[in-house]
């Protein structure tokens, strides 16, 4: 039987990684700069703040104020890296992530905590499920959602050297640890985790995991082995990984923590239109409030599992 | 039973405060998550406030004449859910749920799922200009509704709150009543130190409002104060209450440190220690079990809100 | 020759049909208040405050105060329209049309006047290219673009019927009078406003017009006739109708006034890959400032033209 | 030229700021929109402050230890423009682009587009939270570097201004100045019966803030305030000042007038009667051509930006 659920894994928290990594980066580079609004403890920014507090700004609860001050610290050519949740980031906040960075073009990286409905217990008025669409839609933006502890490390590395606005989102809750140290990373690149030759399962965030899980289902129950890809960034998007795995392996499954509209699925069904329509599924959050409980009661009520991931791909191929 | 108040002595306010503080202290015990700090902050002011001035019927909990009850820091669930089922809204028991998948008790309020809630509050910031937009409704209506408001001090750095202070000044809306949570702490640490809001009453002035301020914990104090405030509504000008407060009030091992702002007292010593502070000579276990079958807390709160039959599930 | 720009059409301001058509309702129904954050002589609400005054409430420039208050006011039983310019409804106010409106599901309608890049001189900062991902991402909105003066009559007379949140997008700039006043209207209906056989573009707002435009260039060079369907909601998106046409005429063009992230063309490719995949281009703004100018030569610029429609239909047919 | 200021007499800041009148009407004419009043009613003291008080070099707008200069309310774009190009950063003659497609002066500028333009503003109460970032980093780099903000007064309806404001004084940034156009004027109306903001002094100083207030049209007292202003700094608190000035000063027919907020006069009589009450002998079509060849300004203004050369064509 092929080890599904919470067992499986060994977990480890992305914000750790990236409060982890701003103290490296701050030790290598006097220009980064950290802003948080009142959430360092639980963003981990305070690892930040404890080590260089010339450079960390506390702006308290005022996520406006905090990106566009922000901006300010970027024109005088810091590299700010701002905290909060991801929805008040986008919902607070979103004006001015579109004005002061995607649109003046600041070195602002946007650092999303708490993304998705894996925050569980707080309820929706914490999940954001919402996000990757509204900062998907600015036009200078990166999106990305890196998978879990070592990827969200070179994310926010590659984000750091990356000049222009970044959008990064992590979670609440530990994640599975599914790539490993050595596993590649590039701007606008997606990769193959699995491969395989029955349709794709194409992958951001914590879905990774399950999207594993789903191929292991049905190679077990159908002997099918669909291709794994874990594909991070959201915005620049993979076009060439897409068209190459629908004109190879036909049906597409996506599979992400988010509405669907507007998110990871909806971009690449875009591509997959325009350029090599294949039969897609969409595996999201099916447009509804998922209310509060725990994450992973709340992940399988939305259907964000590799069960259902691989029926799915059952139906679809 | 009918619109009104619960018109409490001042020593049944007290012992309803500490009642409620043990309601806060042992939901968030349970659920092993939640927010303990600000409820008992406010615990004091918001008991004497809800059970003695706000208008409502348990019964009735969309009763038209009512006054609207708005806790805007909706972090401060737990104590939301307490003065709720400790009005009559539904049983305490219930309160065993909070957080759990499906309870109407969620994380934040939701005002679709739990009866008495006004608002799904959660997101700062958000509580004061739905309160004003109600107080313009009920003028607009000709209705004599109140609107009171909870708001946290370290809310009061969103700018979307300064923006209602102005508007409900600019439109003399005086069927409004404010309370701040002055507890000078947030997630981060201190107020004062995070991001300075003080001088509070010279800001609400500055911005056109009738301004009181006091000890949130002295319940003499307290009735003064909202006699005072509620006297000084219909004159033209919204007022606010600064309660000047201590988190985790009541239970000394905690007061103070912001680190419960949101922790629970997960582990049982730690509840242990506060039940013995509040004076209540009982465990953890015996506190959770005097809220008696959540099962049938359930089926009682499922017939409230109308909703079919729980099934029970055996991980409760 | 195709008769096609400017001269071609009648052209009437939508945000006007607002302004009366809000008079007319507020003599039908004293439920009906109206909000606005000092665009009242742009949005044309204050034909609204004039005959009513005391069902107005001028809220100055407070987006976000000005959606908790309308959210307040439906609280109350009252059927709030509230106005101001796209960008600022959706970037200010964001977490306020969310939480107070959408997951609250209060009877607040958001009228977003100066959506898209038509809005001209004013500028990238005025032109919302990006509400209609934002929006359509929000579970319980219904969200909407007008094609014209009388289509905006329909779909504010709607929203005054329809409990729940509401987000319809008007723009600027006086557009062409392209739908009749007996033509149909229906919540998450789409229309076929001229039927063919090859291929099916698919719009909404002020691109209806132009799909029009692109169909007689179309007949006239090469004899192909596409339909051409009006779809003005976004949400709840029209699925049999997008199955149907697919089914019957193949390839599908989209078009309109908006980045094409997260926009109109990718909820309509998420339909048509889930059910009933066949080749698509989506004509939108790619990715990109426009700058400010006349409102003509930008969507010129952008591509937003029958002709780039047509270009568009011939690459896919 | 390197850094410094233009050190003009009053004199040749009241002639400068008619100048500066002239070029933000005739700007708006031409591009037959674009706002008017806003730039009249911070003609005179923005003249004052840019030309006098704030260091840049002209021709090297990027200058590392230039001092910023933000006009929040980005509308006022016309007379951002007329103040760069009669500073020198690029020929005058450009005005006459003003908003039409590819120009680089967009309705509301555009930092990429336009030099010595430190933001892109447009959407009202980003300029404040963006000027403190600005300020926190001159310090962190231990620059001394200035950083000067206009505000409009509806403007500060916004929340994110009074954020802003909280977190500059409790930083201690006095290495930042605002200057407000107080007008009472807004697009709907008068600011104090729109939305009132009055009392700003009340406001600003209960939010920690040293404040001036004076008449923002006469110069010699324009200049009283900003030396007072400019002595404030430095000494641990954020300064403002008020200007209480009057929409389109200087043309007595359209003066208070909220109309002329954002509408152009686009109309050859209405700006003959403003031409010549702002004293210049002149038709419209006089006053245009003044400004030469826009063609020139155009291949000039690119060579400036490193743009490639403009393709003439034929609809200017
Ligand atoms: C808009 C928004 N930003 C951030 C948060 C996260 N948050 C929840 S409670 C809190 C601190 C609130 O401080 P205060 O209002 O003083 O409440 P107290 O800690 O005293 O209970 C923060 C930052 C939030 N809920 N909403
Ligand atoms: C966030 C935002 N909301 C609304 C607008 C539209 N708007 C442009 S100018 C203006 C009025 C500004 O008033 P004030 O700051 O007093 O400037 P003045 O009219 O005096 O020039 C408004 C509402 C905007 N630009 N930004
Ligand atoms: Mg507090
Ligand atoms: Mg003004």
């Amino acid at each position: 039987m092929v080890k599904t659920g919470k067992d499986r894994w060994t977990y480890e928290l992305t914000r750790k990684a990236y409060g982890e990594t701003l103290v490296e980066l701050g030790h290598e580079n006097p220009r980064i700069v950290v802003l948080d609004a009142d959430l360092a403890e639980s963003t981990l920014t305070k690892f930040f703040r404890d080590e260089f507090p010339d450079r960390f700004f506390e702006i308290g609860i005022a996520e406006q104020d905090m990106v566009g001050t922000a901006a300010g610290l970027a024109l005088q050519g810091f590299i700010p890296f701002l905290s909060s949740y991801a929805i008040f980031i986008t919902g607070r906040a979103w004006d001015q992530c579109r004005q002061d960075v995607d649109y003046m073009k600041t070195n602002v990286k946007l650092s999303a905590a708490h993304g998705g409905i894996s925050v569980g217990k707080d309820g929706p008025t914490h999940q954001s499920m919402e996000d990757l669409a509204c900062m998907s839609a600015c036009t200078n933006m990166k999106v990305l959602v890196p998978a879990d502890y070592h990827e969200t490390i070179k994310a926010v590395r590659w984000s750091a050297e990356y000049e222009g606005p970044v959008y990064f989102r992590l979670g609440r809750e530990k994640v599975p640890m599914v790539t490993e140290e050595p596993s590649p990373f590039e701007m606008g690149k997606g990769f193959v985790h699995v491969d395989g030759t029955d349709g794709t399962i194409i992958a951001c965030g914590l879905m990774l995991s399950q999207a594993i899980e789903a191929r292991e289902i049905l190679e077990e129950e159908d002997g099918i082995k669909p291709r794994v890809v874990n594909m991070p960034f959201l915005k620049p998007i993979d076009e060439e990984m897409i068209i190459k795995c629908a004109k190879e392996n036909g049906p597409i499954v996506t599979a992400e923590e988010h509405q669907v509209y507007g998110g990871f699925g909806s971009i690449i069904a875009r591509v997959v239109v325009e350029n090599h329509p294949v039969p897609m599924r969409i595996v999201g959050i099916p447009n509804m409030y998922l209310g509060s409980g725990d994450p992973f009661d709340l992940l399988a009520i939305a259907g964000l599992t590799g069960r259902h991931i691989a029926n799915k791909m059952k139906e679809v191929l | 039973m009918s619109i009104g108040t619960a018109n409490l002595s001042v020593d049944e306010l007290k012992e309803m405060a500490r009642t409620i503080r043990r309601d806060c202290l042992v939901q968030t015990h349970v659920a092993k998550s939640g927010h303990p700090g600000g409820p008992l902050s406010a615990a004091d002011y918001l008991t004497s406030l809800y059970f003695n001035y706000v208008k409502v019927d348990p019964k009735n909990p969309k009763d038209d004449s009512r006054d609207y009850f708005i806790i805007s820091n909706g972090h401060c669930s737990a104590l939301n859910y307490a003065l709720l089922s400790r009005r009559g809204f539904f049983p305490p028991g219930y309160l065993m749920t909070f957080r759990s998948t499906g309870s109407g008790l969620e994380g934040h309020p939701n005002r679709h799922k739990t009866p008495g809630v006004d608002i799904s509050a959660g997101s700062l910031g958000h509580g004061l200009p739905i309160a004003h937009g109600i107080a313009l409704g009920a003028k607009l209506k000709g209705s004599d509704q109140r609107v009171f408001v909870n708001l946290g001090d370290g809310e009061l750095q969103e700018g979307s709150c300064w923006e209602a202070i102005m508007a409900a000044a600019h439109y003399r809306s005086d069927n409004i009543l404010a309370v701040v949570d002055y507890n000078d702490v947030q997630i981060d640490g201190r107020t004062h130190e995070v991001m300075n809001i003080r001088p509070l009453d010279g800001k609400f002035k500055a911005f056109g409002w009738k301004v009181f301020e006091g000890n949130g914990h002295d319940m003499n104090e307290v009735i003064r104060l909202l006699d005072h405030a509620i006297d000084s509504m219909g004159k033209g000008q919204p007022v606010v209450v600064l309660f000047h407060t201590v988190m985790m009030k009541g239970v000394p091992s905690f007061e103070n440190d912001h680190i419960w702002h949101g922790k629970a007292l997960a582990d049982d010593k730690l509840l242990q220690t506060a039940l013995t502070e509040l004076g209540y000579n009982e465990t953890p276990k015996e506190a959770v079990a005097s809220y008696g079958d959540v099962n049938v807390a359930r089926g009682e709160y499922h017939k409230i809100m109308g909703w079919p039959p729980p099934q029970v599930c055996d991980r409760d």
